[in-house]
Order: C-alpha cells, then structure tokens, then sequence
C-alpha cells in the first residue's frame, strides 16, 4: 500500500475475490449500458450501475427518473428517486404526467430497471402481492412505475437476489409483463421491448428466442447446481456456460472512492 | 391550516396530498389527524410516511395508491398491518401504477371522460380494478388501456412561494401537483413563503398553480418536513429511518403521534420540538438559477 | 441554418415550423425557399406569413392547419391565392382547429393511437376531415371525437436559449413546442443564443425541449424576425402590416421574395439590409424574473 | 373645456350621440362580464370590452388568451392573441395544449368571445368558407380556438355587424356550434354552455328558451325594420323591446384617453 510502484492489475487474480457479490452486480449492470442512451434508473444498485457506466465507457448516458428529473447529474448518492441531489443540476424536470407519457410512453427510454419479489421464466414480474390479492400474505409495495418500464423501455434490466422464492414457476401476481407466456404473448399485446437480462448474485440470465430464461454465465466460484437449486423450474443454461468477467480495478475503485464512499449500498 | 383543513375537510371525504416524494404536506397531514375525521377516501400515488401516520390514526378507511413504501428505506408498516390484519381498521384499497393514477388525474384536470395509456396490459392489475378498462381506438391499434377521471374531494398542493390569491411557483420536481390541482373540487394551497403578486407575475412560465383553482392559502414554513423543498431544506432522511422502528407497531405509532401530532397545536410546535441543529442542517446552500428577461412591453 | 435544413429536408417531407405567434422560424422558412423544396407539406397552427411567403414560393403541395390568417391584420393571402385559385400552385388543406391540431401532436409526443378531445360535436369540420373520429368512451359519456398522432418529417422550433446538445429554455408562449419538438421524427433547434450547458442544467424546471429530441441546433439571433422573441425583440408590426399589401398579387410576393430572400444568402445578410434603427425599435426594456433558488444538495 | 366647473354629464342626452358605434358595441359587450369570472379574450373589441370591464365593475376579471397567457396584465393594447404584452406581468403561461385541454376543456373558461362570417338563428358560426367547402368562393381563416371556445366556455358572446349576409337562414359550413337546431340539439351533443348574447351594430339579441334569436334591445336611433332588414330570416322581438343603454362618460373616457389612446380599434 505504500509502495509508490504501482500495483499489477492481476491483484483479483487470486482466490480469495477482492470485491463483493453486490460490487460484481453492480460491475455487470453497468457493462449493459451503452453510450448516449436513456436509461430510467432505479436507486440502490441500478443507481451505482448507470453512475459507473457514465464515469467509464458511456459518459453521454442520461439518467432519468421516475420522479420526472431528466438527465440527472448528481453529486451524491441519492437518498430516493425524488430527491433533491437528482433536480439540481438535472437538463431537465418534467411533471410526472409528462415524464410517464412523453418520455416513458414516448419511447424515449432506451433501459429500464425493474425489480420484484417473485420473477418467472418469461420474466414477468410480482411486486404487488404474495400469496392471494384480496387477502396477502404479504402486501408488497405495489407497481409503482414497474408496469409501464416494463412495458414502454426499449429493454429492461432485473437486479436480484437469486432465491428459490423468488424464481417460483408461476407468480402469484403479474405486476409487470415480461414475455408474457412467451415472446409471441408480448409481441401479440403490443408491447415494446422486454426483459434483456436478470442479474443475480449467482448469474447472468438471458432469454432465448422463445422468451424462456436461460443461464449465459455463472459468477465466479458458482455451479450450475447452486443456480439450478435457487431457480423454481428445470433452468436452460446456454451450450458454452461461461464466467461472468469480474470487476476491474478502476471500477471498484469508482465505486468504493467516489460513488459510495459512505458503504450505503456496497456492503 | 387549522381553519383550511376545518372547513374543507369532511368526514367521508376523498382527499389527495400531493406531491411526489417533494413537497409532501405533512403539516397538513397532521392537522386531519388531529381534527380526528373518520372514513376518509385517501389519495396518493406514493401514500409515504405522511398516509402511514393517517391510517395508524383511524382516520382512512379507503387507500387509492400505486406504490406503497418507505421510499429508499423499506416496507410501510402501518398501510400493511391494515392491508394484512385490519389494524387500527380495515381499509379498502383501489391499485394503479404511477402512469395509471396520474393519468386519472390527467383526465379529471382536462374535463375528459378517460385517458388512454399504454400500459396494464399483459398485467393482472385491469382484473383488480374496474376503472382499468380496454378502449378501442377509432384508428386502429394493439391493445391500449384507459382509465376514468380523478377528481378528489379535496387536495392539498404545497409550493415554495405563492401569491394570496393562490398563484404559485413550483420547482425542483412537481410530481402529479399540476394535475390534482386543477381536478380536485376544493384546493389548498400551502406554501414556504407567501410573495408579493408582481413575483408570480414576473415569471409567469413558472406557476403551476393558477390562483383561480385555489380556495385557500396557508403559509407554513417547513411544512413538509421531513420530506424537502427544493432549494428550501432536504429530506430529513433521520426521520424516514427513524419511522421504520416506530412503525414497528400500532403501539408505538400512537406514542409518537401523542407527541408529535396530538401533543402540539400547530406546525409552528412542532418545528419548535426539533432540534435546530437538525433543521440547521438540512438547508442547502444557495444555488441560484440563471435569470431570464421578460422584457417590459 | 443552411447545413441543417439541407440535411433535414428532403423533398415531400411533412415540415413543422412551431411557435404559436412567438418565436416563428422565419429564418428556417426563408431558408427551405432558397433550397428550392418541392411538394412538401407544410404544417403549421396559424400558417402566419412565413407559410403565405413559402406557399407564393411553390414548395407546398399541401398545407395542414386550423387558423389561417395575417394575426390581427387580416387575410393571408398568397394562401387563399392557392387554395381559391390554385396559384401559384393548387394545394390540398387538412384543417383542424386550435384544439384538435395540438392534440394531435400531443398524441405523437406521447406515443399514443389516439386523443380524445371534447371539441368537433356539432361542427361540419368532422365531415371534412377522416381524421377526425368518434371514440366510444369505456366508462360511457356524452359524445366525444379523437384525433390521430401527428408525427411530422422534420420540425424547426426556435428558443431563447440552449446548450449545444439542444436542451432549450423557452419562456413567454410556448404554443406547441413543447409537443411537436418530441412529436417530429428530425427536430431543428433554433436559438437566440447558445449558453454553457450550465445555463440549462441551473434551472431544468425551464427546459422546454430536451437536447435527446433535437437533431441540429444552430444560433440565429433575430432568427424570429418579424415575430418576435419574448425579452429580446417585439414583433416588427410594420413588417406584418406592410406584407398585407405585399401579398396583393403573386407578382408583388415574388419581387419580394427575391430582394429578400433569394437576394440574401442567409439570415444575416437579411438582417443587415433591416435598418437598424427598426431593429433598436423592437428591443424591450429589461424586466428580469425573480430568482428562484434550487439549492446545492 | 377652459370652464373649471365639472361638466354635467347629461351632455350624452344631446341629439348627436358623442359615442361611435364601436365605443357602444365596447361597453354593451362589458356589461355582459361580472367580477371574478374567466374570460377568453379575443383582440380589438372584445379585447376592449374586458379591459372596460376590468377598470370599471369587474376589477378581478383574468383576462385569458387562446396562446396560453393567464390572468394577462397588458400595459398597452395587444396587437394579437400573441403579443408578448400578454405573457409579461401575466399570472402564468401554458403550452397550448394544456390551454385548451385544462382550461377550455376543463370547464375553466366562464366567457367566451366569438366572431364569425355568418351567423345562423341558432348561434351557429361559420368562420371557415362561404360558398362550397371543396371549391369555396372565399376562404375564410377557419375555426382557430373557435369550435372548442364555443363547445367549452360557460357562455359565449358574439360581436359582429349587423348585415343581412352575415345573418343568413342558414350558414354555408357550421365552424362552430351554438344550440345547433335548437337548445335540446345542443344538449344532446354533450356540449358546456352555448350563446348567451349576440352584439351588433344594431341590436343586442339574446336566444329564447328553444335556443332562438331574438333581438331583446335596439341600439338608440335603430328601428325594428331596419334590424330586420339586416336579418336573414323572420327576427322575434322582446316583447318589451328597449334601448340599448349608452356608454357613460368615464367608460368614454377610459376607452379613448387609456385603453385606445390611439384610436386603433375605436373608430
């Protein structure tokens, strides 16, 4: 550390990782995220993920809000996707009424993040209710924007743990449509885009032409039996399953240093 | 507000406070719970700590939402326990998306008997919910959803300054404001900081608010606390964290509301609770916008 | 302006020129008249004299509008001209009105098939036009219509102020430039002045039309002129009156057309054969906006 | 005029009124506003009529512009619905979409101010063409704002001249619809408000409880055949037909000497 050599990057070669699964998550969401596109962010990790990307390899990304802000230029973490850090300094705030239908419904959004507590093959998305509507189990927050990402971004990206629970065969509630029963159910409603990827603390999943989920890599130290055990249905992996590249060190040092010095999210 | 919320509010009621996850009425908020109303129809896309404190009160027995949480802290606890176990009492609720819920209120601010959305479809919401029906339009198209018009009651919009007659600036984000404004029947308007006309008048791209949809004009300083006003102070995200342990239980909700709701007469008591370093650090430095020339014509 | 209408338009294109009595692209106008366009058709809420001078100019075909007429002056023209007498050429109408064209471009802006709107029941306007429908309401109502999205070829919008990725400020009347600026397959974005991204970003609530959404973005001061530029200049009332007698006959736009706008290369060269004392006339005194303040968070 | 001694003001009672027609049809029109109401202002008469009002019995009278100015506060006489005089020192701005969706069609507006080409018995306007609407013999500016102001407002006003070819049996194309074919044809079509009074250079004429013209006074001087006579079809009278009240003097005196000191409207 006091050596003024500097270190060989090869450091994360070594067995014992020297980031987080959070960190890996964080590092592979933000490497789906293209130059110049619009991308309706999430707090949380989608929030490290678009912030990473736009300090590396896509500086002209604009991140927009739910909450109306457009091209948000924010000097610390934000705390909620309303607040004040994501107006002051923003090129734009547009009331909600006009963020959803102008920008959203507009096809203005290139990705979306999407959460759930329950996600299936297709990709469809519970965050309404666990168990039965009229009388939950569990009452989960609702859909919020998620129906209308889902259905309006160009794609979508899901960030989740990966968990038996929540990768059950069937959902007890779609929230948000993915491939519906299949990318044909989608095309047939006419709906835009569709779920591009799910990323979890044990893979990247992808959806093949079908709709169906499928395994494209496994992070780091991870077997197909642990994902296979943590997904509720026989889970298709791709013909040539590989690694999911792993952090480098200019992002973690991004993400440790500059965008989220205080550990909020990154444990 | 004492007098506003008095001759506004009835029991029974329909009410929207506004403001997406800005300029939240707090102050309002607690003037109903201290009026004590029952049955109240509440309005919210994000019903957020100020509504979780409404139902734990009794005084709602009927939640419009789309999103129900403790934003960037977790679960809302109160709204749950009723939704779950019918604690304080049971309430009724009536589920949209934040495009659907505003575009509700889209159509009752446009005098339109429905909005088209793209969205709901391929979701299970529209079998929840009758006011999420199909249209068809007369030129041909996929499925498209629509919903009917929301005109609450009664709906409280909070600016940073307006004028007597109810003209206000809002900035920073304005969230559904300028469209329960004009849909709701009977509107307060509460802001930061009551201004002279010719300050309305001398940026006029900035109201949001038109005076002519207002009925009554409080001024309160801090009374969104602890949600923000831009450029005026920050969450008090202490606050939000905070109400996730009191809302542990209805118990110890209703000690908080005792002391802090119940316990004071006014907003201006219960800004005097607070710690001033707490309110001290909550105030942003300046940054002022740009200005623009009118031009005297 | 030369690059980017020669980049942006092609013949046939459908060309929007925005701005509803304020802020009217008459350099861009001027500028497809040199190019020499052929069978475009021209769209525009009040066609105001820009279209009457590109109309005598032979590149419309076809004109879509709801208020044809020289504003407060009279008749426009080389319009009637056309659609009366097929001079310089016949060209086909689509006429709406205020309400319906704007709603039209608000349906592209926002992706939707259709907009419903409470206007057309009892006019003949509906017998004329197959783009004006019924729409049967799924919550029941009174009669109401539809219109279609309105998604033009290219728009030309004009702002006091943007940045250099196209993100404007507008203030004073905005007309429909907030819809037809997303509603527009290629946008051009005029300005009175080009300022640091920094401007902009101090005061987003202000920014009518996002940098995403703007193709070409040039700097045009008085590029309104003879209407005019809300804080930097009136509308020239004398150019308005005079083009009145101008427009008499078609020979008389023609003479003008090539002292004035074939004659000059651009819009420069334009404004100096304006005298400039008429140009001082126009300046209003400086009424500034007060500030408002959105905090360093 | 050198005389110190106020002037009694029965100086209108001479026999050469010292009023023009315009000045008449001016505050006849301002008599029909009341305090605190909204109005959509056209220029020249109209406009003069509401900054009449406004200085006189209706101080708190928002003046509101088919370009989106609310509650304007001119400092000199418009030269079009657009004139920037308008937005400066105004309440607010909007957009014109959201003019005419929440203000018109959000039932905002109370009056109205219409004009037109033709006029049938009914309040029917045509402001498009006479003649053929395929091969009109004039073209006129067409509908504008009209059809929704005469659909939305609460009421509507006409100002026009009174000649026989402006108040055809029938109009050539309805721009504009007022009780249609009577008040229950208006009714039927879901409409706000309708015409509540026609002013012309004659008469004030008013619609009967079927929705018909009926002319209710006769400016000074103007006789009952001579209305007729510029009426395309058999006209009612009021029963207790009255003389159109004249303007006062300090409604003169505003008109000349601060709302059109330069004589640009006022004849």
């Amino acid at each position: 550390m006091t050596d003024t050599e500097p270190e060989a990057d090869d450091s994360i070669d070594s067995s014992e990782p020297d980031y987080t699964s959070t960190e890996l998550m964080v590092t592979t969401a933000a490497r789906e995220l293209r130059d110049d596109e619009s991308v309706l962010v999430g707090v949380g990790v989608p929030n490290l993920a678009c912030n990473l990307a736009k300090r590396t390899h896509a500086p002209n990304l604009r991140m927009i809000y739910e909450s109306g802000t457009i091209d948000s230029n924010p000097s610390s973490l934000p705390l909620s996707i309303g607040d004040p850090v994501l107006a002051t300094g923003a090129v734009g705030v547009v009331p909600m009424f006009e963020g959803f239908s102008k920008y959203l419904q507009g096809g203005r959004i290139d990705v979306g993040f999407l959460g759930g507590a329950q996600i299936d093959r297709y990709g469809n998305i519970n965050s309404t209710v666990i168990g039965d509507y009229e009388d939950p189990a569990v009452r989960l927050p609702g859909s919020g924007g998620a129906c209308e990402i889902a259905s309006n971004a160009h794609r979508t990206l899901v960030i989740t743990p990966h968990q038996k629970r929540r990768f059950p065969e069937e959902v007890d509630f779609v929230t948000s449509p993915g491939y519906v029963d299949g990318r044909e159910g989608r095309e047939e409603l006419g709906l835009r885009g569709g779920p591009e990827a799910i990323i979890t603390d044990l893979a990247v999943m992808r959806f093949d032409e079908d709709g169906e989920l499928y395994a494209e890599t496994l992070h780091p130290g991870v077997s197909r039996d642990e994902v296979q055990n943590a997904t509720g249905w026989t889970l298709a992996f791709a013909d040539d399953v590989e690694t999911t590249p792993t952090p480098d060190t200019e992002d973690l040092r991004l993400l440790r240093e500059e965008l989220d010095p205080d550990g909020v999210y990154l444990e | 507000m004492h007098t506003a919320i008095d001759q506004a509010v009835s029991d029974g009621d329909s009410v929207y406070l506004a403001g997406f996850t800005h300029l939240i009425p707090f102050a309002a908020g607690h003037e109903i719970v201290r009026q004590g109303y029952t049955d109240l129809h509440l309005i919210r896309a994000t019903p957020d700590l100020i509504y979780d404190q409404l139902i734990a009160a009794g005084v709602a027995s009927r939640v419009t939402f789309s999103w129900a949480g403790n934003p960037g802290v977790g679960s809302l606890r109160a709204f749950r326990r009723a939704v779950e176990d019918g604690v304080p009492n049971a309430i009724e609720i009536d589920e949209y998306t934040h495009f659907g819920l505003t575009a509700r209120l889209a159509a009752g601010a446009r005098g339109l008997p429905f909005m088209p959305v793209r969205t709901f479809a391929g979701s299970d919401l529209p079998e929840q919910n009758e006011n999420i029906r199909r249209v068809e339009s007369p030129f041909g198209d996929d499925e498209i959803y629509a919903v009917p018009p929301l005109c609450p009651n009664v709906a409280v919009v909070r600016a940073q300054r307006g004028d007597v007659s109810g003209n206000a600036h809002v900035w920073g984000i304005p969230g559904e404001i300028p469209e329960v404004a004009l849909a709701a029947e009977t509107v307060i308007l509460s802001v930061e900081e009551i201004v002279d006309e010719q300050v309305i008048r001398s940026d006029p791209n900035r109201t949001l608010v038109p005076g002519s949809a207002v009925d009554y004009v409080v001024e309160e300083p801090y009374g969104s606390h602890p949600s923000y006003a831009q450029g005026c102070y920050d969450r008090d995200n202490q606050a939000y964290l905070e109400w996730n342990e009191i809302s542990e239980s209805q118990a110890s909700i209703e000690e908080w509301l005792d002391e802090w709701v119940y316990g004071v007469t006014d907003r201006r008591e219960y800004l005097e609770k607070l710690d001033s370093e707490r309110l001290l650090d909550l105030k942003p430095s300046t940054e002022y916008a740009t200005p623009i020339d009118m031009g005297g014509y």
